[in-house]
């Protein structure tokens, strides 16, 4: 038992170390490297690079001159200012209205309306919902916005460094699976060789789970005015089926369907969908005209007014972006 | 004042995390656990910001309907719904934070070989020392 | 019910600790998730659903696994690496 | 106040342009730099707007500025934003500066980095615009948070945009930087919506007045105050916070250098403004003794940020050191704690924002004539090569030293006039005169030096494109009517500042 919790282990490790799960792997266990991962190896010859670090320079140079006892406590100082600032903070919290009580300063007025006419007014069950998309929708097209830059920085810094030639890779994959491989080469290229089509018990489970998982991401998406959820996290449950299809069948697969233009335009769309019906809701709003769109029965799915159309954006964007996000981090494209 | 302290169990934990947040990302050497440490500092200060909000006794802030069917809009009967919103807004700025860093720091890694912005920076000095020695190479030559 | 307050909270700030402290970066990552769910725990207790949702998706589980992905990403990087200097001394 | 329909929406209208620009630019196709030019089109049409919004502000009879729910609900309950004569200025001169940046510096990132990147480039600037505007135009402070990570994540990207190992590490520096800037702001915000239950700002002021009174909290509202302050000092590179800014704005390419020295770091000066008048009040600030700290640590950038100039051989590093001397002085017009002080100190955010855009132009295109060498004995003789360019630097430069005719003149005399006001006149009189000095000491060399007439062989003339020149020239003729005409500027901002509170 505690064997095979080892094994398990160690392929975990071993995956997330880049040696993949190769058949001999499989059979044998490989034992842990050495040197610890990360930490900078003691034999220089490993290594093209300058091994002393500035702070090592700075204590050298210190030492040098004579002032060891200031280089010794350099990072025990730093250390000790840090436990002041969390001592001042530890007053400060002490100087606080206490914990859980009615009569704190927070639960005022403004919580007093979104509780007693948040519903009347914005038609969610879900009180959070209707604030954050309603009483103070403009901090959350704030929040989307952030996304968005994310997304596109990322895409920018990993995206678009090296040119690599679709047709290209898919010969590589092609002769990855015909028993090519050249680890040195494929070195950036990781997804090439790690995902084969021998990983049945994968494939099957994943066959199995996409579906639900789909489902259970759209449910959370739509029902988002009516319980706990919404388009944040049902898009982040929508982008982890996409990740475990990328898995479980390969990049390649996904790139059928879901490109790098496929996740531009779709989030550029949806977000611009997202920003014509906030920017229609404010402005009608802040020269107080009626905006005119229902609000329906608290409690229905199609209820809410806005609400539930900008759940299904956000979930679009937030999928899309997410995924887009592991794409390039194990990659470098999408 | 310890009293008052386990009393604002939640804050004074928070300020602790976030305190040990700020030192990973100041003190640490490795820019992976450095954006760890940024997680933590502000998942630190969502926890002080939730903790505001909560009010003894009181229901998640989703509508519960009574016996005859009808909503509940008593203030006294949910919690305060403004900082949930304000964290749901804020995990999603530190994810996207979180994902920009992490890319940077990769980047980082493929042009310097090492997780460190010093060792980065003296390589970096190194880069730029053989440069000057080359431009004041240079500057002779026009001097003359 | 207090108690199991102050045990989570007890434990959140041992798991910060141990990330500060660990020498190997995947455990690091690790101790960062059992962090990340302890907080969606603690959102429940605190009577907000939507953020132990959110926190369960997208900090224990989308964080989690950029961090694993970045990595391994390194790794084969370190990989590489290593074969062009050792290329270069042979 | 009767308002005009476009000039009440302007405020929502100029940030909801840019972000939706920001929206649309990656589906545009590549071609003909049609993404560039389309984000040019709309920060020139916010040009417009707040051109018309100052315009519309100024004649008001009575210019108390107004509120703009932002959504159907009323102030308490939904965001707000606020637009005075103050917030219009600046967003003008903002969106100006943005504008002239950008056709500045064309065709060197046209010559820097591939069309994929320049299409995400020109998203990122909508972006750090519509930040920049929102920032500028905020009422509410978790808004402005919201924002302040816009910016962050933009403008890291911006010195990332030409993939260089320098331009990596120096965007991580300013990324983990700005982080624990934007950290601590956060733990500020909680602990000022603990104490006030409001994140608007005129409302958590009138609850924090009344715990003044009362004299409760008074340590947590000292933590917040300390908290709020050195999170955006952090940001906005006051001196002792400000050794990632060299890197970030000396290693990137030019458009990036100018937009972020120029700015993005007024953005979150304009906030640290606003969040002392409108959230707390100058008297709570005084009471807390935050002036004090802050006149100090302005002193201490103006001269250490000098000093470091005066070690500098690269012409963007020298410019770059030197915005941390400038941001100094806007920060010592704040500690003055006065009205006029603060006056001053805006007045200096305008002329700031329009002189570093063009030193860094201007040095963009001397250092093309030198082959792109930033160092400075490499620009020996550009000036001939160049002759716009070179007249925009010594321009620039005689700003800098604060020569009179030029628009730094107008900003040194406001802060010297309103420290005369002020008990702390001495202190502000010797640094403002050491560092002119010290301005001039390492300004009139790089001056001195593009007309040096070298054997330098690897000169050769480039000719450089209409928007260059137009852009130059229309900085070098802004720089003189603020020089020459900047009392009504003056007077414009003073009445902003009476009302911006």
């Amino acid at each position: 038992m505690n064997d095979e919790i080892k094994i398990i282990w160690l392929k975990f490790f071993n995956w997330v170390m880049g040696n993949g799960p190769r058949p001999e792997n499989e059979i044998i266990p490989p034992e842990l490297p050495p040197d610890l991962p990360f930490t900078r190896t003691p034999d220089k010859k490993h290594s093209r690079f300058h091994e002393i670090t500035i702070s090592e320079r700075l204590i050298q140079w210190l030492s040098l001159h004579g002032l060891h006892v200031f280089a010794n406590f350099y990072n025990i100082l730093s250390i000790i200012v840090c436990l002041l600032i969390i001592a001042l903070m530890l007053m400060t919290v002490a100087d606080l209205p206490p914990f859980g009580d009615f009569h704190n300063p927070a639960n005022n007025e403004v919580v007093e309306r979104y509780i007693k006419a948040g519903a009347r007014e914005t038609g969610a069950e879900n009180i959070v919902a209707g604030m954050i998309l309603d009483y103070r929708a403009f901090d959350t097209f704030g929040e989307s916005a952030v996304l968005f830059t994310g997304a596109i920085t990322v895409l920018m810094i990993l995206g678009t460094s090296v040119k690599k030639d679709k047709s290209e890779l898919k010969r590589l994959h092609l002769k990855t699976h015909s028993g090519f491989e050249d680890r040195n080469f494929l070195a950036f290229a990781p997804s090439l060789h790690i995902y084969r089509d021998d990983d049945a018990i994968l494939r099957g489970v994943a066959s199995l789970s996409i579906p639900v998982i789909i489902i259970m991401g759209c449910v959370v998406i739509i029902s988002g005015h009516l319980t706990p959820g919404g388009g944040f996290s049902g898009g982040a449950i929508l982008s982890t089926a996409l990740i475990l299809c990328a898995n479980a069948y390969g990049f390649i697969k996904v790139h059928e369907f879901f490109s790098e233009r496929t996740f531009i335009v779709s989030s550029s769309s949806a977000l611009s969908i997202y920003a014509l019906a906030k920017g229609y809701s404010f402005l009608t709003g802040a020269n107080h005209i009626n905006s005119g769109i229902p609000i329906g029965t608290i409690g229905d799915i199609f209820s809410a007014g806005l609400i539930l159309p900008l759940n299904i954006c956000v979930g679009i964007v937030v999928a899309g972006t997410l995924y887009g996000f592991y794409a390039l981090f194990s990659e470098g494209e999408i | 004042m310890f009293t008052k302290l386990l009393l604002n169990h939640y804050e004074a934990a928070a300020v602790i995390l976030s305190g040990i947040g700020l030192a990973n990302l100041l003190l640490q050497k490795n820019m992976i656990k450095k954006i760890i440490g940024l997680n933590i500092m502000d998942t630190a200060a969502y926890l002080f910001l939730a903790a505001k909000g909560w009010v003894a006794g009181r229901e998640a802030p989703i509508l519960l309907q009574d016996i005859n069917g009808e909503w509940i809009t008593r203030v006294d009967t949910y919690v305060n719904p403004v900082p949930a919103g304000l964290v749901l807004t804020g995990i999603v700025v530190s994810v996207s934070v979180t994902a920009v860093a992490l890319s940077l720091t990769l980047k980082l890694y493929e042009k310097y070989g090492t997780l460190n912005i010093d060792e980065a920076l003296l390589a970096m000095t190194e880069e730029q020392k053989i440069h000057e020695a080359i431009s004041e190479h240079a500057n002779e030559e026009i001097a003359i | 019910m207090i108690i199991i307050e102050y045990m989570l909270l007890t434990f959140l700030i041992v798991c910060a600790l141990s990330v500060s402290i660990s020498k190997n970066l995947l455990n690091s990552v690790i101790i960062f998730m059992s962090y990340s769910l302890i907080m969606a725990v603690i959102w429940v207790l605190l009577r907000s659903p939507d953020l132990a949702i959110t926190e369960a998706a997208v900090g224990a589980g989308v964080t989690s696994v950029l961090f694993f992905i970045a990595l391994r990403r390194l790794a084969q990087m370190r990989e590489h690496f290593r074969k062009e200097t050792n290329q270069e001394i042979e | 106040m009767n308002l005009d329909f476009i000039a009440y929406n302007t405020p929502f209208i100029s940030i909801f342009l840019m972000m939706a620009a920001a929206i649309i630019t990656p589906i545009i196709p590549q071609e003909k730099r049609l993404p560039e030019k389309f984000s040019c089109l709309c920060i020139f049409i916010n040009i417009i707007l707040s051109g018309y919004l100052v315009y519309f502000l100024a004649t008001a009879p009575e210019n108390i500025g107004f509120n703009y729910p932002v959504g159907h609900f009323p102030a308490p309950w939904g965001n707000e934003l606020r637009a005075g004569l103050l917030e219009a200025v600046l967003a003008l001169i903002f969106c100006v500066a943005m504008f002239l940046s950008v056709t500045g510096n064309f065709y060197d990132t046209v010559n820097e980095i591939s069309a994929r990147r320049r299409q995400i480039l020109s998203v990122l600037i909508n972006l750090l615009t519509a930040a920049l505007l929102a920032l500028t135009y905020t009422n509410d402070i978790f808004t402005a948070y919201v924002f302040i990570e816009i910016n962050t994540i933009a403008a890291c990207a911006i010195v990332a945009v030409k993939e260089t190992g320098g331009t990596i590490r120096a965007a991580l520096r300013y990324m983990v930087m700005s982080l624990v800037g934007s950290g601590i702001i956060l733990l500020s915000i909680c602990l000022l919506y603990g104490l006030t239950g409001h994140l608007l700002m005129q409302y958590m002021r009138l609850k924090i007045s009344e715990l003044v009174k009362t004299g409760m909290y008074d340590l947590p509202l000292l933590v917040s105050v300390a908290f709020m302050t050195s999170g955006l000092a952090v940001k906005s590179a006051l001196y002792p916070f400000c050794f990632w800014l060299p890197d970030a704005h000396g290693n990137s390419i030019n458009v990036s250098s100018a937009i972020l020295s120029g700015l993005v770091l007024k953005g979150h000066i304009f906030l640290i403004i606003k969040v002392f008048f409108r959230v707390f009040g100058l008297d709570v600030i005084s009471a807390l003794r935050m002036d004090i700290v802050i006149f100090i640590l302005g002193c201490a950038a103006i001269i250490m940020g000098s000093v470091h100039a005066l070690k500098q051989s690269n012409i963007k590093r020298l410019i770059a050191w030197s915005s941390v001397a400038q941001v100094g002085y806007i920060f010592l017009g704040l500690g003055l704690n006065s009205e006029i002080g603060i006056a001053a100190a805006c007045l200096h955010i305008v002329v700031h924002s329009l002189i570093k855009p063009m030193l860094f132009t201007s040095a963009g295109g001397l250092s093309n004539m030198a082959g792109h060498n930033k160092n400075l004995h490499d620009l020996a003789g550009t000036f001939y090569l160049n002759k716009s360019a070179g007249t925009a630097f010594i321009v620039g430069a005689c700003s800098m030293i604060g020569i009179p005719a030029f628009a730094g003149f107008a900003s040194k005399f406001a802060l010297t006039a309103a420290s005369f006001e002020s008990n702390l006149m001495i202190f502000a009189v010797a640094a403002l005169g050491a560092s002119s000095l010290l301005n001039a000491l390492y300004y009139i060399p790089a001056v001195l030096v593009i007309f040096a007439r070298g054997k330098n062989n690897n000169l050769e003339k480039i000719k450089l494109p209409l928007s260059f020149h137009v852009s130059i020239w229309i900085f070098i003729a802004l720089n003189f009517l603020i020089g020459l005409a900047f009392i009504p500027l003056l007077n414009l901002i003073t009445k902003g500042v009476s009302v911006f509170g």
